[in-house]
């Protein structure tokens, strides 16, 4: 369905925690580590709360991949979350293939609190990777 | 590989130095400096070599010499760590390491054995006057013949040794390679700064004393020229006469002028002295004084009544050839335009 | 009462705070939120003191606006604070524990402040135009005028030595705040404990001519560059006040008058190295082509993320060189030369840039020590408000019941000022509870 | 002593005179200020330009031209072409 | 739905309005379905701002606003009170980062980051639509705090929190308490030593009834949130009773066998299994080692003080709040890093300190006299190569005092500082001054140079290539080379992974900002104060100690907190309770009750924390976090959506 759109970048909606990704998005702002401006994020309490149905609406709405930047071990809420949050990845990539989404369009890593770097990394090769004319 | 010696600054220390190690390399001193330049960047260098005390590297460096000591550099250190009261120490230091006696050293470092020597050559003087009855006609001869005798030795075995060995320290040992024709094209930098201490005039601070010093070189180089070999003290000519008179006052009102100021220290240069500096001084301004008042009494037909006062110019003038000429600060006249001289050359060479 | 105190209004307080920087508003709220009444008293017509009209702050690069406003308006709001701004303490006396005798005295605004809207009509018409303290003197202001746009009290206020009488502001003022006819206020405050926190005085590089700045115009010190650099900045851009030229090539002297014995200064003060980087950083964004060197002793990068920031600058290209400047000359373009001696290379050097920042150094503020009448207010040898149990009550001082915070007992960070502003409310705190127990 | 809200300068000059430094001081900001914005009323110019025509020495160009920027009399425009100097025009009845 | 919406989109002072172009925003936000006013301002969060925001809610009866700025994470609180200042339920307020995520991250893109920030504005107004008006959750707050780790920090953080009404439970691991000042002798702003300046701490700690202190005890389980924290504490027994006779205990020390390596004094010393650390060390009673007890029994035969059968205790409190104080650990040099651990006279700053200590006429090191002694600075800290990139910040000023004391205690010593820049902040520049005038040499290395450490011919030297002298290569013959070693977090991460606290680029425990929030976590409720967070001198410690006292006891002083709604709500029709829920809430907040004959789930709002794990596990979707519903998520979604 992207295969229309004619603007430049590919549309990312990132899910971050509240505690620990969104504060090291911010920094990646502050630190001036450049990423693209269509990557868009949304923050909530902790990413194992993050419901199928919301990543779902989003690529069928118009975004071209969804990134969840995961709290990994430092969750405030428990050890549980990291677990957690990966079967929610992989019931949702089970829904994708259903619809006949390319799973790859979801991505999960491990944020930490000052991981300003890995998370710029990621989603610029996130970026790369839904840029290549096969997705 | 250099190995740092940390008594180094010990020793320095006895040459008068204090408060270097405060130092914290800012480089503020040889910015402020007039006289550094790109070649030659001071005082900090040797501020740094004193307080690392890598001898080798002060012996073989010039820098001493090129300071006039305006005191700039100290007033506006902001540790307060003298570097113009070091580069007075390393030219004293310098000053023992060039001479071969080893009497330098040991005047600079022990006031005791300096007034000691003042004390002996004194006694000698006064008993070679007994010697002589005290007859004025042949201690005016004996002195007059002393100062030609005392010039000629002073000069042949110890400065001039001096000035070698200083030439192979900071040219020779260094690998500076140079004609003779270098040496020769740069003698007129020699005489230059030997006459006329023009570089002095760079310094920052006011002319003033640089004049001083100028006039007070002509007239101490003109007056020992008058009393050696126009014989000023038996000559008849009205003209000598009268140059000795003008040449005699102006010494001790200059120097008159430099003691007050090392008394008030109402400039850096003049807040820190080491007695050598007060030897120099006084003895210089005794001298002038004297040999005016000799000649004085010599024209008022008194002095055959006051040998005493040719006595004491025979003394100081005695303890001034022997002593400070030689081994104080009278070599820093020398060393100086000879540093000059040098520096030329090194520059030539390269 | 004698007959001749009556004039004074007699305030009660549980805490008098004198200053009102980020330090004495950190202790004031403090208090205040534990529900102790609170008396601020500032000298200037503003809270927030330096640094709200600093720029950005290091070495997070927050704008210094970002944090100081919010604060400064949760002071000014609070029900449990009253400010007096503009009012000096004269007089304090300690007449036993818990009972602090203070004279304070307001001068008059000549406005009336609740009043005031801000709308800067006044401003508009008043014909005067003098030195804007608020902006180091590089532009001018009226003499009817609102300190800056981001003031708390956002009000105007008269400069009466400046103004002409004319009243034109009066009439163009829409709600009739502005009153000529007021007078000093006399103040005598009760209080039960003391807080100092009169900050810092920056030093004035008039006291090293050899560096030129007031002869040379394209020299300017750091404080006027951070007002450059702020958002309520003078000029529209980044100019030497020399000639109005955008600079390209910008130079830094570190440690002006500090570290200096020379000027009587010894000390470091803790906080030019990382605000001079924070500067070229900024000045790198601002001015994109713009050289930025950096003319440094030792870089003292040692709070958190300060290492980190420096090594950021050094990456963006600003350059940084190991030698004290000795001295400055100007050339017939307003450029300037300085010498120094390059460290690393043991030469001395002379380099040319288009303007000079001198990186002040923090000197004390030290009025605060006279006020106290029976009993004495120790200072440090450095004339900084002496700490008489620096390890284990940063904030106690020589009297009991007086405590200081920020910079007022040295140089150091604004992080660790608002550190020292919350130490300091502690400590009032323990001492309040003691005085009702 | 009523004094009448918004009139009140006129009290306070009785007691307190102007000192005459402020009244010069008020008249040569007037004559400079009405002098730079005569040098500008046709043409944008530079302070480098504008310190020549008023014979000012430009550090005072700069400040009070700043203020008058300040004030809102004058708005600055493109810059020159070597990226150095501003150039400054009139702001037309304060509103750009 | 709230159909009046105000929006506010800060310049930022140019921070933002410099690439984003904010006119442009509130253009295309205007006339967004229910935006009754759109505004830019010079600083959102400036107080004729607020005041402004506060008369425009007042005056036009908004019903919602979105301010655009700077990241929630500095001022979600500051416009929260605005609203409830004019009167509006603070969570019909919604924040739109436009700045941390917008002109900053994208400042090399100017209509990128105006772009999004449109996009961030809409998807703020399309939350703030269907925001409705929520009540914070009350709940009671314990009046107790405490305080983990017995340094100096934990103690006066533990005494003021006592002296301001609360109650204290001071936790400290060691079985002394003290920390690592306790290891100091002088310390060099005051005449107090270590020992000294703990003393003192310790006497007061005691005077005050309201604190208890459990020494030997470690922080083993913790559950519940701010206001009500359950915390487990595991104490571990002294393995003495509480007389004992100074005699007895002599010889009780005399027998036993084992010998172990002394870590008060940094290893350099061995110690018994039985041990205290000094005469006088608090508490006043030595302590068994059971990690290295052989269990011979030899001691309980010669001391009867000794009790070899006492138990682990586990003890179980609650407080309103914890405050962290556990400090650093000295940087542990690697094998063979400037010959540390491979020859036999390199020492680290500590040990050093420990060894001045201990050496009364004459300075020896393994029975030999030491003269020169080389120190060797930013020995783990401003690592070029490593990965500590920071100042460890005390360390300068601590060498350079112990170098003077060293000087003045001993004679003909000659110290050597090689150093990579000394920063000695503030009035410690006089230290450096004083030493430098006793003629100590400073030489410092280029970064990527660091002075080498070799053996040659049974000599120590230590190379340099020096700044100061202009690159010049010199050496030092040292008879002990001191490792300057800074501070690193402690090792043991134990407090730190129990209570999640974040850790910073330095891995030390950061704080929620450094300016506005110096003292706190994101995890509500916990503070930390001291090295921990960072390095600090024993002053600034005692100021943030002092800080996060006064952060801590306002959470419990009055008793009751009110916490967010953002709890997890049962859509009671849709729950046909399958007890999903409950085994994947963490705090067992859900249980299951019965509704008209049927089981359903429920949700014990004082105890959910709003996390949402329960929400992706329901098959019926029958749970949402209140504040995050899907209509939520899905309209926020709808407006970032791309060229709509």
């Amino acid at each position: 369905m992207a295969l229309g759109n004619v603007t430049s970048s590919p549309k990312i909606l990132v899910f971050s925690t509240e505690k620990i990704s969104d504060p090291a998005i911010d920094m990646a702002g502050l630190l001036k580590l450049h990423y693209p401006p269509t990557v868009y994020t949304l923050p909530v309490p902790c990413s194992s709360a993050i419901k199928p149905r919301w990543i779902l609406h989003a690529l069928e709405q118009g975004f071209d991949g969804v990134f969840i930047a995961a709290d990994g071990t430092d969750c405030p809420y428990g050890e549980s979350c990291t677990e957690k949050t990966g079967a929610i990845v992989s019931m949702t990539q089970q829904m994708m293939k259903e619809k006949g989404m390319d799973p790859a369009r979801l991505k999960m890593a491990a944020i930490c609190s000052v991981c300003s770097e890995p998370f710029v990394r990621h989603v610029k090769s996130f970026t790369e990777y839904l840029s290549k004319p096969s997705n | 590989m250099a190995r740092i010696n940390p008594e180094f600054s010990d020793e320095l220390k006895k040459y008068g130095a204090f408060d270097a190690n405060a130092c914290y390399n800012c480089g503020n001193c040889t910015a402020v400096c007039t006289l550094s330049d790109e070649d030659n960047s001071f005082p900090r260098k040797m501020v740094r070599y004193s307080v690392l005390g890598l001898e080798g590297e002060i012996q073989a460096s010039l820098d001493p010499w090129l300071c006039y000591y305006c005191g700039e550099c100290s007033t506006t250190c902001p540790r307060e760590a003298n570097p113009g009261e070091l580069m007075m120490s390393l030219r004293r230091w310098l000053t023992a390491q060039y001479d071969w006696t080893g009497f330098s050293g040991l005047l600079y470092k022990s006031l005791g054995a300096s007034v000691t020597g003042f004390l002996v050559l004194a006694l000698a003087v006064i008993a070679f006057g007994f010697s002589m009855d005290f007859r004025m006609a042949d201690l005016l001869h004996y002195g007059h013949y002393f100062e030609m005798g005392a010039i000629a030795l002073v000069a042949s075995v110890i400065l001039l040794p001096n000035i070698i060995h200083m030439w192979y320290q900071t040219v020779r040992k260094p690998g500076t390679e140079a004609g003779l024709k270098t040496y020769f094209t740069c003698l007129r930098d020699l005489l230059v700064h030997m006459f006329t201490q023009k570089r002095a005039l760079g310094c920052d601070d006011n002319q003033f004393r640089w004049f001083e010093h100028f006039i007070l070189v002509l007239g101490y180089l003109s007056l020992l020229f008058t009393t050696v070999f126009l014989d000023w003290f038996s000559t008849q000519s009205m003209f000598i006469i009268v140059l000795g008179y003008f040449e005699s006052a102006v010494i001790f009102v200059v120097t008159f002028d430099f003691v007050r100021r090392r008394i008030q220290k109402d400039h850096e240069i003049s807040k820190h002295s080491h007695s050598s500096d007060w030897f120099f001084v006084v003895w210089l301004f005794l001298m002038g004084l004297f040999s005016f008042l000799v000649r004085l009494f010599i024209d008022l037909n008194v002095l055959q009544q006051n040998m005493w006062l040719f006595m004491l110019q025979l003394i100081v003038l005695v303890q001034w050839a022997l002593l400070i000429v030689p081994f104080g600060k009278w070599t820093h006249f020398l060393y100086r335009s000879f540093a000059m001289y040098f520096q030329e050359i090194k520059l030539a060479a390269n | 009462m004698i007959m001749e105190e009556t004039k004074k209004k007699i305030l009660e307080y549980d805490a008098l705070v004198v200053g009102g920087g980020i330090a004495g508003g950190e202790s004031a709220l403090n208090l205040a939120n534990l529900g102790y009444q609170v008396l601020l008293v500032e000298k200037d017509l503003t809270i927030g003191g330096k640094m709200i009209m600093l720029s950005k702050v290091f070495p997070t690069l927050d704008c210094a606006a970002c944090i100081t406003t919010p604060k400064v308006s949760e002071i000014a709001r609070h029900k449990n604070i009253t400010i007096l701004t503009g009012a000096e303490v004269k007089k304090i006396n300690k007449l036993g524990e818990h009972r602090f005798e203070v004279d304070v005295l307001q001068k008059p605004r000549y406005v009336h402040v609740a009043d005031c809207t801000g709308c800067q009509l006044c401003e508009d018409v008043c014909p005067v135009s003098v030195s804007d303290q608020y902006q180091y003197g590089m532009v001018g202001r009226k003499a009817a005028y609102i300190p800056f746009s981001i003031a708390s009290p956002r009000a105007a206020a008269i400069d009466i030595e400046n103004c002409t009488l004319c009243g034109a502001c009066e009439r163009a003022c829409p709600t009739k705040c502005i009153d000529f006819t007021q007078t000093e206020e006399e103040y005598l405050v009760k209080a039960r404990s003391v807080v100092v926190a009169t900050g810092f005085n920056l030093f004035d590089p008039l006291k090293i001519p050899r560096y030129g700045y007031g002869r040379f115009k394209n020299i300017i010190t750091s404080m006027q560059m951070e007002r450059q650099l702020a958002p309520t900045r003078p000029f529209n851009t980044i100019l030497r006040p020399g000639d109005g030229k955008l600079p390209d090539n910008i130079a830094y002297v570190l440690c002006t008058g500090s570290r200096d014995k020379s000027v009587g200064n010894p000390i470091c003060s803790q906080v030019c190295c990382m605000y001079s980087i924070k500067q070229a950083q900024l000045l790198m964004g601002a001015l994109p082509m713009a050289d930025i060197t950096i003319y440094y002793l030792h870089i003292r990068a040692f709070g958190k993320g300060f290492n980190e920031f420096y090594a950021q600058a050094q990456d963006m290209g600003v350059e940084f060189i190991k030698g004290k400047v000795g001295k400055i000359s100007e050339k017939e373009n307003g450029n300037l030369i300085l010498r120094y001696e390059d460290i690393e290379a043991g030469v001395v050097k002379e380099a040319e840039h288009d303007m000079v920042v001198l990186s002040v150094g923090i000197l004390p503020n030290q009025g605060i020590a006279d006020v106290f009448e029976n009993e004495k207010l120790e200072l440090d040898p450095f004339n900084f408000v002496q700490q008489s149990d620096m390890l284990a009550s940063p904030a106690k001082t020589s009297i009991d019941g007086v405590f200081v915070a920020g910079t007022a007992s040295g140089p150091m960070d604004i992080p660790d000022s608002i550190l020292s502003g919350g130490a300091a409310s502690a400590e009032t705190t323990s001492y309040l509870r003691r005085g009702t127990l | 002593m009523e004094i009448e809200k918004g009139k009140t300068a006129k009290y306070l000059k009785e007691k307190r005179p102007v000192p005459k430094e402020v009244t010069e001081q008020l008249k040569s900001f007037t004559k400079t200020k009405k002098a730079i914005l005569n040098a500008l009323k046709e043409v944008h110019k530079t302070i480098p330009e504008l310190a020549m025509e008023l014979n000012m020495p430009k550090e005072d160009v700069v400040y009070q031209l700043m203020s008058l920027v300040k004030y809102g009399q004058v708005a600055p425009d493109d810059i020159d072409d070597m990226d150095e100097y501003f150039y400054y025009k009139i702001k037309s009845n304060g509103k750009n | 739905m709230n159909k009046k919406i105000g929006v506010y989109i800060c310049h930022c002072g140019g921070n933002i309005s410099d690439y984003v172009d904010v006119e442009k925003v509130r253009q295309s936000v205007e006339s967004e379905a229910g935006v009754l006013l759109s505004k830019t301002t010079l600083f959102a969060c400036a107080d004729s701002n607020q005041q402004e925001m506060v008369d425009d809610i007042k005056d036009q009866h908004l019903d919602g606003i979105v301010v655009a700025s700077c990241s929630p994470k500095l001022h979600l609180l500051t416009f929260r009170a605005v609203a409830e200042r004019a009167g509006l339920n603070k969570y019909n307020y919604v924040h739109a980062n436009i700045r941390e995520q917008g002109s900053w991250a994208h400042s090399d893109n100017k209509p990128g980051a105006t772009e999004k920030a449109i996009k961030l504005v809409k998807s703020a107004i399309a939350k703030v639509r269907n925001a409705e008006a929520l009540e914070p959750v009350k709940v009671e707050s314990v009046k107790a705090v405490a305080v983990i780790g017995a340094g100096v920090a934990g103690m006066r953080a533990a005494i003021e929190l006592a002296e301001a009404g609360s109650e204290v439970f001071l936790i400290e691991r060691e079985f002394f308490v003290g920390g690592r000042v306790s290891q100091w002798d002088d310390l060099c702003i005051t005449p107090e030593t270590g020992k000294e300046l703990v003393t003192r701490l310790y006497d007061e700690v005691m005077k005050h009834k309201h604190v208890t202190l459990f020494t030997g005890a470690e922080l083993a389980e913790y559950s519940g949130s701010v206001g009500n924290f359950s915390l487990k504490v595991k104490v571990t027994p002294r393995h003495f009773k509480l007389q004992c006779d100074p005699g007895a205990l002599k010889k009780a020390i005399e027998v036993c066998p084992v010998e172990v390596p002394d870590e008060f004094n940094f290893n350099i010393t061995m110690r018994k299994a039985i041990y205290h650390n000094y005469p006088s060390e608090y508490p006043q009673l030595p302590a068994i080692d059971m990690k290295n007890c052989t269990r011979c029994g030899a001691c309980e035969k010669v001391c009867d003080s000794i009790d070899l059968s006492q138990k682990e205790e586990i003890i179980n409190l609650k407080v309103g709040s914890v405050l962290v104080a556990t400090g650093f650990d000295p940087y542990e040099p690697k094998p063979g890093e400037f010959g540390y651990g491979e020859m036999d006279n390199v020492v680290t700053l500590p040990q050093f300190k420990r060894i001045v200590h201990y050496c009364v006429d004459k300075l020896t090191y393994k029975g030999k006299e030491i003269k020169n002694i080389a120190y060797i600075y930013c020995v783990g800290s401003r690592q070029v190569d490593g990965e500590n990139k920071y100042c460890s910040r005390y360390c300068c000023t601590s060498n350079i005092h112990t170098a003077i004391t060293v000087k003045k205690k001993y004679k003909n010593i000659h110290n050597f500082h090689f150093n990579r820049g000394i920063r000695t902040y503030g009035k410690a520049e006089v230290w450096y001054d004083e030493s430098s005038r006793l003629g100590d040499i400073y030489l410092q290395s280029f970064e990527h140079d660091p002075p080498v450490v070799e053996n040659r011919n049974g000599q120590t030297i230590v190379k340099i290539k020096d700044v100061l002298t202009a690159d010049k290569e010199l050496e030092v013959v040292a008879d002990l080379v001191v490792l300057v070693t800074g501070m690193v977090p402690r090792k043991d991460n134990s407090i730190g992974s129990l209570l999640k606290i974040p850790r910073g680029r330095d891995k030390f425990f950061n704080e929620i900002h450094m300016k506005l929030r110096p003292v706190e976590t994101v995890i509500d409720g916990v503070t930390i104060a001291g090295a921990g967070q960072g390095p600090k001198n024993i002053m600034e410690s005692m100021n943030s100690a002092l800080a996060a006292a006064t952060k801590s006891f306002s959470l419990v002083a009055s008793g009751a907190l009110e916490l967010e709604p953002t709890v997890a709500k049962v859509d009671t029709s849709a729950c046909s309770w399958c007890g999903k829920c409950e085994e994947a809430c963490p705090f067992s907040a859900i249980d299951r009750v019965g509704q008209n004959g049927n089981s359903i789930a429920h949700v014990n709002a004082s105890v959910c924390k709003g996390c949402g794990m329960c929400l992706p596990v329901c098959p019926e979707n029958a749970l949402d976090l209140i504040g995050l519903s899907d209509v939520d998520m899905e309209s926020m979604i709808d407006a970032l959506i791309p060229n709509i």
